[in-house]
């Protein structure tokens, strides 16, 4: 459970990921929705804010894979001869987010398309000896029944 | 409330300005960078100049909290400079740390507060491993979200924009190694530059030393080929390689501010500060267009209302070219070229040295070296030195120079600030 | 050069003020903290005021970089309070981070380039281990010569100040407890407080809990019994002990700051800035007499002349108590008392809430709670509060308040801001 | 060897510890000393600094016992129970320098006095790793044949 004032603090993010759901403030005002919910809309100052919780279906608006990766990648293992792909997912919904991405080949990188659809998966990790669950997305299984 | 186009109080100049050498000296640390800058600085006015004349310290520092556990640079610097009790601050906003200095010593003297005032910038960054180099430029991103989250580190977010720009405009990498082809053939023409050769002469001393030690060298033709080698340019962070980031250095400059009265006792020919902007923004994930730097765009538009000026009217500009790529986006964001077409621009010369629009003529951070907080007053060193017709052998020739622009990028756009400088009155 | 008395382009007044609640808060970051601070202050105005009007944001933050691993706090604040694309510029001159900041939003106004500036300074410090706190605020000294070589901490360095006070003027430790047990006195009135408790009643808390734990309870006869006592109160750098010395902590404030013009838009009362000065100075060993701090001196000197009043005029001062012994020092060095009558002077009661020179009746560093980069603009927001009225059980009564004096300090004096605020016109 | 410039570096007063120097600047126009040697005068800007040898004798101008240490000095087995002393001596030549006191007692610093006369020690010290002499200081002996 976290308090109203609570959801909107930096800390909410991760305690949403937690409970495996990826939520966005929606301004009580203007409606707009962002990701990480955040205490202010950056659209009309407004203060009233709302949550949202978002569908995690989303397209690929940018990518890299990383080659010459941060301490906290080395120690996953991740390096020159092994690199991670991360990027921009713009939702369904609206919102952008940064986030990891898998199930693509991150050692042929010209191979990932831009507009790729993605879904979201919350992966177990460890950082510094605490499990934490982190937002990846991966390419989305074609849903039955649609074109 | 309505955006009205701001009028500073008093008019202020540059009248002196110093570079130290950029590059990688394990011995020298930020106090001994700075002096180097200061000194020449000093000895740069046409009618001299002393310490005594300087009020205050404006200084941009990234973090040398991280880089040398030294915080509370602003009293350090100045003791060691011998401007006690001068007041003195620390301004970090990334790597735009001494680009927003720089624009904090200018309202302090339009303000009436003082009258002479010492802009410097510094950063002491090649002793740290590069792993941790990598983890201490990426706290510029936000922490949380794009770093420890996403896992972004500085060439990944510029990565990513490459991503979209190439898909968007049909442009290719290799319009990118033309960008750091150019700058490091004005590199090879500036003494204080961190590479002081052309990437051919690069590619040929490393072919010539692996030939030394009897291994098989590669056969490469020209730049191109060695830059499409992942021997001589391996991956960054797709798709930028080796060759489109700016190195890991060690630097300082220095400038030194008046008021349009108080100038005429230091210099004969001041360069004038037509217009200082500086807007900020959001996470990467925040921006409508990855092809453009919403921020960039904001400043630029203040910049040049405030300047009374069009893009057309600027003769030549530092641009902050941390990654090939943003030297592309921000000649378009600066209004230099059209979207889409700043990648094309360079690779035909369009902003070569000798070319209509002439950009990064010091070799760019690129070639001249990225000691990031260092780099905003050390961009308005080599304009300043530009527009006085004091830059030696990569002077830019043939037409008279009035108007030289900079732009300073802080993270991945969280901090643009761009400059006009103006040689004469207006 | 002669040194001029400086006359601001234009006046610049303060038209809200917030605090965030100081303390430990595990689950808080700078950007959570802040928010609060600038709730509150936009809140404060009489006249109301909204994010909009703001057109910049200056931060005074010290080290997010060694606390939180986040460097570049100017624009992930403005994009956290909704403030994007204004400029944000993060200030740090150690402790004196938020006090500098507020002065370079001053000297903005004054330049005509901005109307309306946010001020802010927060720092999150308490998720560190208490030794890699100690190392932190350490990097404020030279880390070279005084850190590493001579292995200075923070509160070595005033307890080396204190050695040398305490033997020159015959004062004794006790006179330095008779500060903090003030200070604890006007935080018990302070809900914004880290400590919202009275020496005493600390004493009695522990002693109770002590019997409750069925241990031995010390039989503690009073504050001054138990502050001898090193199970209440252990020696920290002698001869400065625990209750010497501020804690660590969380904490955000903000204030905004209007031109003269603007300022009516916004409020009834607004509270003038009357004087603004800031000197820096160098370390410890170079200081000609340690019981007294060379840029303090240049400083007040400065903001008396600039104020057009003398020490006698200042109705109320909030002073950088860091730790006992700076505050006795601040009280003379701002000339409220002769050298050496400081320390007699607070045992007196002289300086206390309702005695003839209130200082620090927020509760001070002391018992207030010293978020290092939010505690300049903290000690204002006091001023704002109390110059208004509005200080609620520890307002200062049975005076007109005309001028409000602040005094933040840097590290170990390597930066000194003093600030004179003024209610009503001059 | 040190060039003339490198002399006036921030590393240059290390380099002088480890020949068991201790060396201020001196100004060349108005003869002001400094420890730790530095490229400008701070009493009149000159830039014009020569090198000058001190003897290392001085007086004990400021001190503290530290009982809660910083990480380095927790390293060295400095702590709560086992303080250190440090301070700032004037040195008979002018300058003060901030230094580690040793040959006093920690324990009790209500013993140790100001004024008392120190000489210098070069001591032997590894950081991280790599050997380097700390400036210290200790009582001094008092020289035979002298009052
Ligand atoms: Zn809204
Ligand atoms: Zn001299």
């Amino acid at each position: 459970m976290t308090t109203t004032e609570e959801a909107f603090g930096v800390a909410a993010f991760q305690r949403f990921l937690d409970q495996r759901r990826l939520v966005a403030s929606r301004c009580a005002h203007c409606r707009a929705l962002y990701v990480p919910p955040r205490p202010v809309c950056p659209q009309c100052h407004g203060m009233e804010m709302g949550l949202q919780d978002l569908s995690g279906r989303g397209r690929l608006a940018g990518f890299t894979a990383i080659s010459v990766p941060p301490s906290h990648m080395l120690q996953e293992g991740f390096g020159r001869d092994n690199p991670y792909l991360t990027g921009v997912v713009a939702l369904e919904e609206g919102p952008r987010v940064a986030a990891r991405l898998v199930g693509l080949e991150a050692s042929s990188p010209e191979k990932v398309k831009l507009g790729t659809r993605l879904t979201a998966v919350f992966q177990e990790g460890e950082r510094d000896g605490q499990k934490r669950v982190v937002l990846a997305f991966q390419p989305a299984t074609r849903p039955k029944g649609r074109g | 409330m309505a955006s009205r186009v701001p009028r500073l109080a008093r008019n202020v100049a540059i009248v002196g300005a110093g570079l130290s050498k950029f590059g990688a000296f394990p011995q020298k640390t930020s106090r001994d960078l700075l002096f180097e800058a200061f000194s020449e600085a000093l000895g740069s006015a046409d009618k001299g100049l002393a310490a005594e004349d300087l009020e205050a310290l404006y200084l941009g520092n990234f973090s040398s909290d991280l880089f040398e556990q030294q915080t509370h640079m602003g009293p350090l610097m100045a003791e060691w400079l011998g401007l006690l009790p001068k007041p003195s601050v620390r301004v970090e906003d990334a790597c735009a740390s001494s680009g927003v200095a720089f624009r904090q010593g200018v309202l302090a003297i339009a303000s009436g507060m003082y009258d002479v005032v010492l802009v410097g910038g510094v950063e002491k960054m090649t002793n740290l491993p590069s792993e941790r180099v990598t983890d201490t430029l990426a706290t510029a991103s936000d922490s949380v979200f794009e770093f420890q989250h996403a896992a972004f580190t500085f060439p990944g977010v510029f990565g990513i924009i490459a991503s979209a720009y190439l898909e968007r405009y049909g442009a290719t990498p290799e319009h990118l190694m033309r960008v750091a082809i150019k700058n490091h053939q004005n590199g090879a023409l500036n003494p204080k530059a961190q590479f002081t050769s052309t990437i051919r002469e690069i590619m040929e001393a490393r072919a010539r030393r692996l030939r030394e030690r009897g291994e098989a060298a590669p056969d490469w033709k020209d730049e191109m080929d060695f830059l499409h080698d992942p021997r001589g340019n391996p991956v960054v962070a797709w798709p930028l390689r080796l060759f489109d980031c700016s190195p890991v250095t060690d630097g300082a400059s220095c400038l030194v501010l008046a008021s349009e009265d108080a100038a005429r006792n230091f210099s004969d020919r001041p360069v004038y500060v037509a217009a200082t902007a500086h807007a900020s923004g959001g996470a990467l994930a925040s921006w409508p267009d990855l092809t453009s730097t919403p921020a960039l765009r904001v400043a630029a538009r203040q910049a040049y209302e405030m300047a009374g000026i069009t893009p057309e009217q600027i003769d030549l500009a530092e641009v902050h070219d941390c990654f090939t790529i943003a030297e592309v986006m921000a000649t378009e964001d600066l209004g230099f070229f059209r979207p889409g077409e700043g990648a094309l621009a360079a690779a035909e010369g369009l902003t070569a040295r000798d070319g209509p629009r002439p950009v990064n003529t010091s070799g760019g951070l690129k070639a001249k070296g990225h000691p990031v907080g260092a780099t905003g007053t050390g961009q308005l060193v080599e304009l300043w030195k530009q527009l006085r017709g004091e830059a030696g052998q990569r002077q830019v020739k043939g037409r008279q120079l009035r108007y030289g622009l900079a732009e300073n990028l802080g993270g991945t756009g969280g901090t643009c600030v761009v400059t006009i400088l103006r040689q004469g009155q207006s």
